[in-house]
């Protein structure tokens, strides 16, 4: 096990090499500059703003620079943002966007899972149908409209709870955006949940433990909730590293000082320090996921632990 | 003041800004909107912005300029850093330096450009210490200039000139701006700072002005407009930053007086490239189309009538009287007419209709205007006028460098003077993305320059703004107008056309919402 | 109200039906058995015939969708509508079974001993312990080396013919009256299969169950059986002691079944004597005799569907020929 | 060693051998060959039975002939070594060298309806224009006991028998020269597995197919085959002609097979079973007999020495007491 995950996170490396230059690349390759702007700057002046930042060097050597950098961990300064190193940016944004991403899985997981397995146990019947619709539902609305909706509901109308804004270490600013954030998440878990929960309960071992007089409770929990996860488990590793880097349509709604708008922002006004250091943190974010799933896999399911 | 309400107990005031939110609050770096409500609550320049928009006394208390208007001298009152030091000559003489210095990078370099030298200095050819600004002693700042600059007390209210406390930078670099670090002379102090998120101030116990300063707590929220306006409703917000132009019947009907609106200091101009064709060489073709816009229907039902219709480059400013060309007072239909004459004679019929694309940003809320303004010229001219979208960088590389023919040109101006929107069609400017060049245009441009006369030099740049016109080097549609939502409990704000309300002047009344 | 005289397990009118693309298919029609104690009952019949819906039917284990009709009585006891929380004390602990295709019918996810022993602790209330102990002690029984080891171990790790015996030793664990058997040499080579039919004969002497053994197989049941009742197309068609089936099949099907086993013993015959064509499909089935397309004997009265007719010695037989076996057989040949 | 005298075999397999496991190091510790120096010949016409229990190595046989996994060894068909060819020259083999698989449906496109499947192998290989396909496939088809009525059907529409004759369809439809049947009648009826092992016993004598029939079924094999290659752990444990067998079995895991064959009596009482697989032995891997831990008649030469393959009367036996 340890020489396998030695190995993993070798591998890692040249992923992450790969991830980081080609975010350099495209972002040089887009058109305009970090600095360009409808404001006027005499050329003299635009220089040296650039060479600053060391735009003005060869784009190899500007490559070379930030590689050397990232090998330290340091992801350089920021364009936009001035006077701050995109590492502040991330120090800053991860903690709002992770507060939010892992209370929203907690809350996609809880009542997705438990809405799936409801659903799966009596299929067809309107404990099924009824919150499979929601699912849809919740699917196919987006965050955009769901999470004013939130806020018109429990800020506006009932007055419960902040409409927004980010008070680090309170549950009630946490609270909406977690929820609006959860409710697709929520919505495809209990899918994928009542689909795997439907498999595994129509796997030829659970007529066995039927036979053997079994409880419902027992064989759902101990021959049922296994085989339900696997799937689970694939789906969540890329989706919590997608909601800890933070989702723009959340962070833009709640008005939340998180990476997604940093990232959309560095997009569009081309900080490229900016949009390579976040690509790289989701990245490195995938792949560590990735380990844990798979890791995860071989704590689940016996089979994938001698193959490992 | 009259009876009423008496003031509120808790003067805390929440007030939204653009999601952007502060890319920095360095005065001598930041340029976003955003930043410069912050700067214009944390720090104080020589001048101040008066409640009614103009530059009064800040900390100069007052000053004198020489007959040619290229000398000032301003005598600086008893004024305090907020960590007590007295605010010196030197402070102002540091800020403007480090403002210049190309080790700074700052944009704004250029803004100083009528200070003597400071482009040199900026290009790196020439020593900060050149500067033109000099502090002969602890209390009195010399300023030289390149040439009389009128609008010299407006640009001293402004970010990049106001005085900043070297202490801190030294000892802590990029990050004096920081709540812990951050020394500042104006009416608040910085309480909390996230980048590109809330800020908070606290009243600032120091100023000199802090008798009249009654909010004790501003709190500045970075949202988009349509947060914006939930949040207003939720209570959370006094004070917002814009609302969408689309809900501004459905906010009256509900807000009242609480939905606030003025002419601001921007134009909304289509460019039009006169080095390519179709409009190179070609007036009669952009007389046709600056006729064929019907500019009332556009604001009344696309724009919902907050904004004004524009028949020149730049927008009502106090004393400055634009010239406005004769056809804007034709009833539309005979404009409509010319405009079809015009069509014509530039070369172009039914059969043979002018084929061109109209390129805007994508992040633009305009797009209905750009869609109008196409319908109005298939409409009245039978041009085939085409809308295509562009993100914003990828669209101004390409009219900086000179390969769109019609495009989306709004100007906001940098200071309440008409030469801020006429510098843009000089020859050789850095974003004349039109190519317009007119030696007798420049050469009115360049004597008001050095005009000293302030009342003759707006006449010169009248009779540069008439040749404009003339020649139609652009397309003006409308006037931005400021947008707010104000509760009716905030007092001491007026709407100004630079769109900046210093929180020192607000207060608020005793209200029901919390 | 039960009697030493009353069957241990005595099925009425069984039916089990499905829905499927609108047809009704009788899995199961019209089942009448009786299964004594100690006494080792084969079910004979092709994929299709409806041997394991009839076992599954036993439990209550069919899927929701199907529709059960008839009478199952367990020592007088009515099972059919049974509340769930009867069925589930009686399964595994009175009615235990074993299932063909022993890699799936374990679970890959837990290892053979919480599997073994989870029946046991439920039903016995036996402690952790004790339960892999017996469990143990069991695996031994069936011939497995190294039980103890191997209740650490998970399915994958083990052979079919281990997988499979460790289905037996599962079904054995709270000593049932009754052992269910779908196809448990099916799916197994021959020497496994030998083996498993050994073990079967073991645990019949030592615990004395009674056993339903379903298979399509007449081969492996030879030994084994007591009786054998022979079903097609759902329904069931002839029912004897087994020396008297093997010897003198009554039914043209058991017949042919019988003549189409491939045969060490017998000279190599010049074709394979087979039935021709193929089983019914159960959505289709007609009125007369679902036989009848494959059948030597087919007459115009097997339009009509041919009753269970009693023949001495205690057998029956659903056939309009009442010929002897001499005369079936000669048709076939 | 061919049947039939002067001709040269069809098939000729030496020192065949499969390893699995190559490739990963975690499983090196356990890499075991699958395949352990097989040598036999097919000869034109002829039908060779491949007997042993699951894991014994049959099937992997099956699958190095058609270079499914990778082998050691040559492998002669129609004079070319099999496992030396590459691209176009292996892929042309494939014409004259069929399979049939033991679980018909699986081995099916369900997305192509019978006369699809029947007629895929001349699209790949013959360019005959579609309507002389219909004819060929229509024939065959009806050759296999398919009528035209299923033509239009899809695989999950047919029963089991009807799909292996699909398959039996496809696999001749080429005309080969030799098919491999890798258990084509274990997952049938009873009722049906005699219908196919009559149809494939009259394609082969029709057209004059060769046949290597792998089976755990001793008694279809005794009914289709002219020899028998017995084979266990990988390794060949006797090779006969049929009669000689089944009449006089000389490997006591032969014996063990045949014993453990049910007999459709009661009054026989059960077959008898030989002791069940272990794990490999510490004997068997220093130099033993493969079978020691099962055999009955083992003695303490049988730990230390592995039989060699050896000729008794018209057999192959590898036993050091075959001949006792």
């Amino acid at each position: 096990m340890a020489s396998f995950l030695l190995r993993r996170l070798l591998t890692a490396i040249p992923t992450l090499l790969v991830i980081a230059t080609l975010a350099f690349t495209l972002l040089h390759l887009t058109p305009g500059g970090p600095f360009d702007s409808d404001k006027v700057l005499v050329p003299q002046i635009q220089h040296a703003i650039e060479a600053r930042f060391h735009l003005d060097e060869p784009v190899w050597r500007q490559y070379l620079r930030y590689l050397a950098d990232l090998a330290r961990g340091d992801f350089g300064p920021s364009f936009q943002y001035r006077n701050t190193s995109v590492n502040e940016l991330i120090a800053q944004g991860l903690p709002v966007d992770a507060a939010i991403g892992a209370s929203a899985m907690l809350i996609a997981l809880l009542v997705g899972g438990g809405t799936g397995l409801l659903a799966a146990s009596r299929p067809g019947s309107w404990r099924d149908q009824l919150p499979m619709s929601l699912a849809m539902l919740g699917i196919s609305v987006p965050v955009f409209v769901t999470a004013p909706l939130l806020i018109l509901l429990f800020a506006m109308r009932l007055h419960w709870l902040p409409a927004g804004d980010w008070v680090a270490g309170s549950w009630r600013h946490l609270l909406l955006p977690s929820l609006a954030l959860a409710l697709p998440y929520t919505a495809y878990i209990a899918r994928i949940v009542r689909a795997a929960a439907l498999d595994a309960l129509g796997q030829p071992w659970i007529r066995t433990a039927r036979a053997k007089g079994l409880p419902t409770h027992t064989i759902v929990l101990r021959h049922a909730l296994r085989p339900t996860l696997v799937p689970l488990v694939s789906f969540l590793g890329p989706a919590l590293a997608g909601v800890l880097t933070g989702s723009i349509v959340i962070e833009q709604v709640f008005g939340l000082p998180g990476i997604g708008r940093f990232f959309v922002t560095g997009a569009l006004n081309r900080d490229y320090t900016l949009v390579t250091g976040i690509t790289v943190l989701y990245g490195a974010l995938i792949i560590g996921l990735n380990l844990l799933v798979d890791l995860c896999y071989a704590w689940l399911d016996p089979r994938v632990r001698n193959r490992t | 003041m009259k009876a009423g309400p008496g003031l509120a107990a808790s003067q805390r005031l929440a007030r939204a800004v653009d999601a952007g939110g502060m890319r920095s609050i360095d005065p001598s770096i930041s340029t976003d909107v955003p930043a410069a409500h912050v700067l214009d609550d944390l720090f104080e320049g020589l001048t101040r912005l008066r409640e009614d928009g103009e530059p009064g006394p800040g900390v100069a208390e007052r000053w004198e300029t020489s007959a040619d208007g290229r000398i000032w001298i301003f005598h600086l009152r008893a004024a305090r850093w907020s960590n007590g030091a007295p605010v010196r000559a030197a402070d102002f003489v540091y800020a403007w330096r480090r403002t210049v210095d190309p080790r700074t990078a700052s944009d704004y370099a250029e803004a100083l450009a009528p200070v003597r030298n400071a482009l040199a200095i900026s290009a790196g050819s020439m020593s900060v210490t050149e500067l033109g600004i000099t502090a002969p002693d602890a209390r009195t700042v010399r300023v030289e200039l390149n040439a009389p600059t009128p609008f010299l007390l407006s640009l001293l209210t402004k970010s990049y000139t106001y005085p900043q406390y070297e202490p801190a930078i030294r000892a802590h670099g990029d990050d004096w701006v920081r709540p812990e670090f951050m020394v500042s002379n104006g009416a608040f102090r910085l309480q909390e700072y996230v980048i590109a998120g809330r800020v908070t101030l606290v009243k600032n116990p120091l100023y000199w002005d802090a008798a009249r300063v009654r909010l004790q707590q501003v709190t500045y929220l970075p949202l988009d407009r349509a947060a914006q306006t939930e949040r207003f409703f939720a209570g959370d917000l006094a004070f917002t930053d814009s609302f969408a132009a689309e809900q501004t019947a459905w906010l009256r009907a509900r807000l009242g007086d609480q939905v606030v609106s003025a002419p601001y200091l921007g134009n909304f101009v289509l460019g039009v490239n006169v080095t390519r064709p179709p409009f190179a060489g070609n007036r009669a073709l952009r007389m046709a189309l600056t006729l064929g816009v019907d500019r009332e229907t556009l604001v009344r039902y696309v724009r919902q009538g907050l904004y004004e219709p524009a028949w020149t480059p730049t927008p009502p400013l106090a004393g400055y009287t634009a010239p406005v060309p004769a056809w804007a007072r034709l009833p539309q239909a005979q404009r409509h007419a010319l405009a079809r004459r015009f069509y014509a004679q530039a070369g172009y019929s039914a059969q043979h209709p002018l084929r061109v694309d109209l390129h805007y940003p994508t992040d633009s809320d305009n797009r209905r205007t750009y869609e109008a303004v196409a319908a109005m010229w298939r409409a009245n001219l039978g041009a085939e006028v085409g809308t295509y979208n562009e993100e914003f960088r990828v669209q101004l590389n390409e009219r900086h460098l000179k390969q769109l023919a019609l495009f989306h040109y709004a100007w906001i101006g940098d200071y309440p003077d008409p030469l801020t929107f006429l510098q843009l069609f000089q020859t050789g400017f850095g974003y004349n993305d039109g190519g317009y060049s007119n030696p007798r245009y420049d050469a009115l441009l360049a004597a008001a320059g050095n005009d000293s006369d302030a009342a003759r030099r707006l006449q010169t740049l009248a009779q540069a703004e008439t040749i404009l016109n003339e020649d139609v080097a652009c397309i003006p549609l409308y006037y931005y107008a400021t947008r707010h939502l104000i509760k009716s409990y905030v007092r001491g704000w007026t709407s100004n056309i630079q769109d900046r309300n210093l929180s020192q002047y607000m207060y608020l009344l005793e209200h029901g919402e919390n | 109200m039960t009697s030493a005289a009353d069957p241990l397990l005595q099925l009425r009118g069984l039916s089990v039906r499905y829905a499927s693309a609108g047809r009704e298919v009788r899995a199961v029609d019209h089942i009448d058995l009786d299964l004594a104690v100690h006494e080792c009952l084969g079910v004979v019949g092709e994929s299709g015939s409806g041997k394991t819906q009839l076992l599954l039917a036993l439990l209550g284990l069919c899927s929701s969708a199907a529709r059960l009709a008839g009478s199952i009585r367990y020592r007088g006891e009515e099972l059919l509508g049974a509340p769930p929380a009867r069925l589930q004390a009686l399964r595994g602990r009175r009615i235990a079974m074993v299932f063909q295709e022993p890699m799936s019918a374990l679970n890959p996810y837990l290892t053979v001993g919480t599997q073994l022993t989870e029946g046991a602790r439920r039903h016995l209330q036996l402690g952790r312990r004790a339960a892999r102990a017996r469990a143990a002690e069991l695996l031994a029984t069936v011939q497995i080396d190294a039980p103890a080891e191997r209740l650490r171990q998970h399915p994958h790790e083990l052979s079919g013919g281990m997988r499979q015996r460790v289905m037996i030793a599962m079904a054995l664990m709270c000593d049932p009256e009754i052992l269910l058997l779908d196809e448990p040499t099916t799916a197994l080579d021959v020497t496994v299969q030998a083996q498993v039919l050994e073990l079967l004969h073991a645990v019949r002497a030592r615990t004395g169950a009674a056993i339903l053994f379903v298979t399509h197989d007449l081969g492996a049941l030879a030994s084994l059986a007591d009786r054998v009742a022979v079903m097609y197309a759902g329904r069931l068609v002839e029912q004897a002691s087994a020396p008297a089936l093997y010897t003198s099949p009554r039914h043209p099907y058991t017949a042919g079944l019988l003549r189409s086993l491939p045969r060490l013993d017998l000279p190599v015959p010049a074709r394979l004597p087979a039935i021709p064509g193929q089983p019914p499909d159960l959505a289709e089935l007609g009125a007369g005799c679902a036989f009848a397309p494959r059948c030597p004997l087919v007459h115009d009265r097997c339009a009509s569907s041919p009753p269970l007719r009693a023949l001495p010695e205690a057998r029956s037989v659903a056939c309009h020929f009442e010929g002897t076996a001499a005369q079936i057989a000669g048709a076939w040949a | 060693m061919s049947a039939a005298a002067g001709t040269a075999p069809l098939l000729e397999v030496r020192d065949l051998r499969v390893r699995y496991g190559i490739g990963t190091r975690a499983a090196s510790a356990q890499r075991t060959a699958a395949v352990d120096g097989v040598s036999f010949d097919v000869a034109a016409g002829e039908s060779l039975g491949l007997v042993g229990e699951s894991g014994s190595g049959k099937s992997s046989i099956a699958r190095a002939l058609l270079r499914l996994i990778p082998a050691t060894g040559t492998v002669l068909f129609q004079g070319r070594d099999l496992l030396q060819l590459e691209g176009a020259a292996l892929r042309a083999t494939r014409e004259h060298l069929q399979i049939v698989f033991q679980d018909p449906l699986g081995a099916l496109d369900p997305r192509m309806n019978v006369a699809e499947l029947v007629a895929e192998p001349l699209l790949e290989f013959r360019a005959a224009s579609a309507g002389q396909h219909r004819e060929q496939v229509t024939r065959m088809l009806g050759r296999v006991g398919i009528g035209s009525e299923l033509l239009g059907r899809y695989p999950h529409q047919l029963s089991g028998g009807q799909a292996q004759r699909v398959g039996l369809a496809r696999a001749l439809i080429l005309r080969p020269r030799l098919l491999i049947c890798d258990e084509p009648v274990a997952a049938l009826d009873v009722s049906i597995r005699s219908q196919i092992a009559n149809l494939l016993r009259d394609l082969r004598d029709e057209l004059g197919l060769s046949l290597l029939f792998i089976a755990h079924d001793l008694a279809t094999v005794r009914f289709l085959c002219d020899r028998v290659l017995v084979i266990y752990r990988g390794q060949t444990m006797e090779l006969a002609p049929r009669d000689a067998l089944y009449g006089a079995p000389r490997h006591p895991y032969t014996r063990a097979l045949l014993a453990a064959n049910p007999v459709p009596d009661p009054a026989r009482g059960a077959p008898r079973a030989p002791p069940p697989a272990a794990v490999l032995t510490a004997a068997v891997a220093s130099g033993g007999c493969v079978f020691l831990d099962r055999c009955p008649l083992a003695v303490v030469r049988c730990t230390q020495q592995a039989p060699l393959l050896r000729g008794v009367e018209a057999s192959l036996v590898s036993c050091h007491r075959a001949s006792e």
